[in-house]
């Protein structure tokens, strides 16, 4: 009883303290400027040079191409963590799963399929001028992926261990390859020449899509795309 | 009060939603929730003011941080998930000692 | 039409809020996972809103479906037959 | 070579050497200690830039801040980078004798494979955070750091250590949403997030008071500055004996680094005196009560992590001791060299004491009894790292706190005095404690053979900790270069 009174009492009490961080965070809020251009000039001024007329993308790739960068390296961080945390259960009796396969499903997915690729490749086309790119790109693809995995379709089992782990990892070293190259025309590191810059972020967009396809649905699949049908089979029971 | 401080008020609010959740929730899994909630409020703060440009296209910075933000995001819930089910294979399997208390 | 506009915000930051409160607040984990999912679409309609278009698109594609997927299955994993109401917790430092 | 590749080298070589060490699981142990050896090569040269130039940056896509992201390299940063390459490459030396023991593979061999490509990750994300000079950068490089850390202790796959990666992961995460929040209120303020820019323009308004709250909590979670130390114990008591002397003694001097460049250079430093009198005095109440708790463990592991705890604390002081100007340049310096000798001390502790675990089977002190016998070197090596953690002359740490003691005395704080010199005496207890059981005569069972490198490396480190006390005239003229300009220079 008197524990129960005591969680009750910490619920309120930090719920005060909370409350307190929200009015004064609100009140710093109502104090900014109301009109703040921030970047946006300068970005604008480079955007020519930048090689995408879409200035999120350019912003992204070009002048904090390194955020990026760095950015894909979390996700092969993640899915490092999720294969060190996975563990293998070699003993599996799939079969009886095998007759419970949705026809309906299949079907679905023999026509979005398609779609979902062809939606892929227009992101990542567009993102050079208009919203879209790897990212977006990489995430339709990978739900693709997960779509697959949820019908059973096993389209991963004749890939070994060894190119899951280098489609994991091009991204990295396709952006590091660019980002050095750059530099033996003594330019800085990641510093893409004006005319050059458009197929630079065309080519590090375009294999960051497949990366990150493959980064997403490995996160899905405990690290391992090719565990895909063990590790759903354990998973099935609420999902469907 | 513009649209840019309604929104955001509204990420604060969401972000103190969520670290109240983060602390106080006790399943896990909902602790994860919570933690995304949180980010989303952030992000969303990022986005409001980032419209308070003169003209009528927003800065593009926070927008390209805020997706930098969503990746780490998705990465950390990733990992968190990993974590819990392998917590929970181990103590359900129970070969382990349960002297953690 | 900015009184219409306002209306929508209002309601759009409202939904928001609730939805969060609620994915924090519902006893069943199921229910909680589709509200979390719920947010993350509306919360695409917010990007949409505020000019967003790119984060809009991640948001859905990422912070909602992927998001959820993970959660779901996640959720699957723990609650096998037999410990469905074990509520897993971090133990309080000794 | 360059100054550009060689700041680079830093941040890309292990980048480069973790993605191969992950495609190529084989060579991966070589490769790490040949990238190790490469990057303290990297590292001395780096200081050299520094010596001979002053502070440099360089700019990467060519655009420099605020619209591009700049790496700014200073005396301080570049004796962090020192500091990491040192301890990464005995932590690299250790690991390879660690790993080859069956019983830390598990049964699965894959986890294995993975601690290189994590640990060389995780280098590389702590020099590109000390080289940073965009605080939004230092965000991602904080993830990049937290997660890999993470995984790090995920990897030993004990319900313990499962359990504290998962409270380490929800703590260190809504702590990065913090940091985050106070630089998305920052950008909105004054359009940039360059450090050097924000440190020129910095007000004092509601907006920059609430960004340095926010940032400041963030920091203080991630470091664990008492009370806000609870995670600390259990995630680097449970993580494997390599993970844990990386978790102890760099990675959370990353977030102390980002907090001290945020205070000295970035911050209105002047506004903030009694916000550093509180971190002062939570730095002495670490001190005392991670000491205490310390004493009382029963487990090693246990011990050496709230040590930490106490050590932190140290860091903690120069918020306070220097705002008195007398005072300033002896606590600057003093927080800053302590935790490059924390760094070393702590590590080879926790190698010697992962070395003792797996000599005797068990994390207990009390089965510790009689072991010098069997073990003289790591007892030993266990004992010269504690000599380093008390601060006994002539250690590195005993030099940092001369001066953190000067810094107190010269601005009238005598209760920071007392607070050192009591943090002292109780480490020499815990230390103690160990150093006793282990010498404990009476007969007992014959301890599992233990190989020659995690005797060896331990030592070696724990060697280097005290030797920093001897050679810190170089170290201490490195730092003099883009110290603050807040910072009198005059010792």
């Amino acid at each position: 009883m008197s524990r129960l009174r005591k969680t009750e009492l910490a619920k309120v009490g930090f719920g005060l303290i909370v409350a307190m961080i929200v009015t004064a965070l609100g009140c710093a809020i109502l104090a900014l400027p109301g009109e703040e251009s921030g970047l946006a000039g300068a970005v604008m001024l480079n955007l020519d040079q930048a090689g995408a007329k879409n200035p999120v993308t350019a912003v992204l790739l070009n002048f904090r191409g390194y955020d990026t960068l760095l950015e894909i390296a979390v996700l092969l961080l993640a899915v490092l963590g999720a294969r060190a945390l996975a563990v293998d259960e070699s003993a599996d009796d799939s079969e009886h799963f095998r007759s419970s396969i949705n026809p309906v499903l299949i079907g679905f997915i023999r026509v979005i399929a398609p779609v979902m690729i062809i939606v892929a490749g227009y992101l990542l086309w567009v993102g050079g001028h208009a919203p879209g790119g790897a990212f977006q790109a990489g995430a339709v693809l990978a739900s693709l992926g997960v779509l697959l995995v949820l019908a059973d379709i096993n389209w991963t089992q004749h890939l070994s261990d060894y190119s899951e782990r280098i489609l994991l990892t091009i991204s990295l070293v396709v952006f590091l390859s660019v980002g050095l190259a750059t530099m033996f025309n003594a330019r800085n590191f990641l510093e893409f020449s004006p005319s050059t810059a458009k197929w630079c972020i065309l080519l590090i967009e375009a294999v960051a899509t497949v990366s990150i396809a493959v980064i997403l649905l490995a996160l899905f699949c405990c690290g391992k795309i090719s565990n895909a049908r063990k590790y759903h089979e354990t998973t099935r029971g609420r999902v469907e | 009060m513009t649209t840019v401080t309604l929104y955001a008020l509204c990420g604060v609010i969401l972000f103190g939603i969520g670290f109240y959740g983060v602390i106080i929730c006790r399943h896990l899994l909902r602790k994860v929730m919570a933690l995304n909630l949180m980010g989303t409020g952030v992000f969303l703060i990022l986005i409001a003011l980032a419209r308070r440009t003169p003209g009528d296209r927003p800065d593009p910075v926070p927008h390209a941080m805020v997706l930098t933000g969503i990746v780490v995001a998705v990465s950390a819930t990733a990992l968190a998930l990993a974590l819990l089910r392998r917590l929970h294979r181990e103590t359900e399997i129970g070969d382990l000692p349960h002297d953690a208390k | 039409m900015s009184n219409l506009l306002w209306t929508f915000d209002i309601v759009l930051c409202g939904s928001l809020v609730w939805l969060a409160w609620q994915t924090l607040a519902t006893a069943d984990l199921f229910k909680a996972t589709v509200l979390f999912i719920i947010f993350g679409l509306i919360m695409a309609l917010a990007w949409a809103r505020l000019d967003a278009p790119d984060i809009a698109l991640a948001e859905t594609a990422i912070g909602a479906g992927l998001t959820g997927a993970l959660l779901l299955s996640g959720l699957a994993a723990i609650s096998q037959p037999g410990t469905r109401q074990q509520s897993i917790k971090l133990d309080r430092e000794k | 070579m360059s100054f550009e590749l060689t700041i680079l080298g830093l941040i890309l070589v292990p980048l480069a050497a973790g993605i191969a060490a992950f495609i190529v699981t084989r060579f991966a142990a070589i490769l790490a200690v040949a990238t190790a050896l490469l990057q303290s090569l990297f590292a001395f040269r780096l200081a050299g830039y520094v010596l001979s130039n002053g502070p440099l940056r360089y700019k990467i896509g060519g655009w420099g801040a605020p619209l591009g992201i700049d790496l700014y390299v200073d005396g301080l940063s570049a004796l962090m980078v020192i500091m990491t390459a040192l301890v990464g490459l005995a932590v690299a030396t250790y690991s390879t004798s660690y790993f080859a023991i069956p019983e830390h593979g598990r049964e699965h061999r894959s986890n294995v494979d993975i601690f290189w490509p994590l640990f060389l990750i995780l280098w590389s994300a702590l020099n590109a955070l000390f080289l940073s000079a965009d605080i939004f950068n230092l965000y991602v490089t904080l993830e990049l750091l937290t997660l890999s850390a993470i995984a790090l202790i995920g990897l030993a796959g004990t319900v313990k250590s499962l359990q504290a990666a998962l409270r380490y992961l929800l703590i260190a995460m809504s702590a990065s949403l913090f940091y985050l929040l106070g630089v998305a209120l920052l950008y909105s303020v004054y359009g940039t997030v360059d450090w050097e820019l924000l440190g020129a323009q910095m007000q004092f308004d509601l907006p920059d008071r609430c960004a340095i709250v926010l940032i400041c909590v963030g920091l203080l979670l991630k470091t664990a500055l008492f009370p806000l130390h609870f995670w600390l114990p259990a995630a680097h008591a449970n993580a494997p004996a390599p993970a844990s002397a990386l978790l102890s003694g760099l990675v959370l001097k990353a977030s102390f680094y980002v907090l001290l460049r945020m205070w000295f250079d970035v911050f209105p430093y002047a506004d903030l005196r009694a916000v550093g009198n509180l971190l002062g005095i939570l730095g002495a109440a670490a001190i005392v009560w991670g000491s205490v708790q310390a004493i009382r463990q029963q487990h090693l592991k246990l011990l050496v992590a709230y040590s930490t705890v106490a050590q932190i604390g140290y860091l903690f002081l120069v918020f306070s001791l220097a705002s008195e100007p007398s005072a300033s340049w002896n606590a600057w310096n003093g927080a800053a060299y302590f935790s490059v000798s924390h760094a070393f001390a702590k590590a080879a502790a926790f190698m010697a004491a992962g070395s003792l675990v797996f000599a005797t089977g068990s994390a207990k002190i009390d089965d510790l009894a009689g072991i010098a016998q069997q073990q003289p070197v790591t007892v030993f090596a266990f004992a010269l790292a504690g000599v380093g953690l008390m601060g006994l002359p002539p250690s590195g740490a005993f030099l940092s706190k001369w001066l953190l003691l000067n810094a107190s005395l010269s601005s009238g704080k005598w209760f920071f005095t007392a607070v050192i010199l009591l943090g002292s005496l109780l480490a020499a207890i815990y230390v103690f404690r160990v150093v006793a059981k282990s010498f404990e005569a009476g007969e007992r069972q014959p301890t599992r053979h233990v190989p020659a490198l995690m005797q060896w490396t331990p030592l070696v480190l724990a060697l280097l900790s005290i030797g920093l006390g001897i050679v810190a005239t170089r170290p201490l003229e490195l730092l003099k270069i883009g110290a603050p300009v807040a910072i009198e220079k005059t010792p």
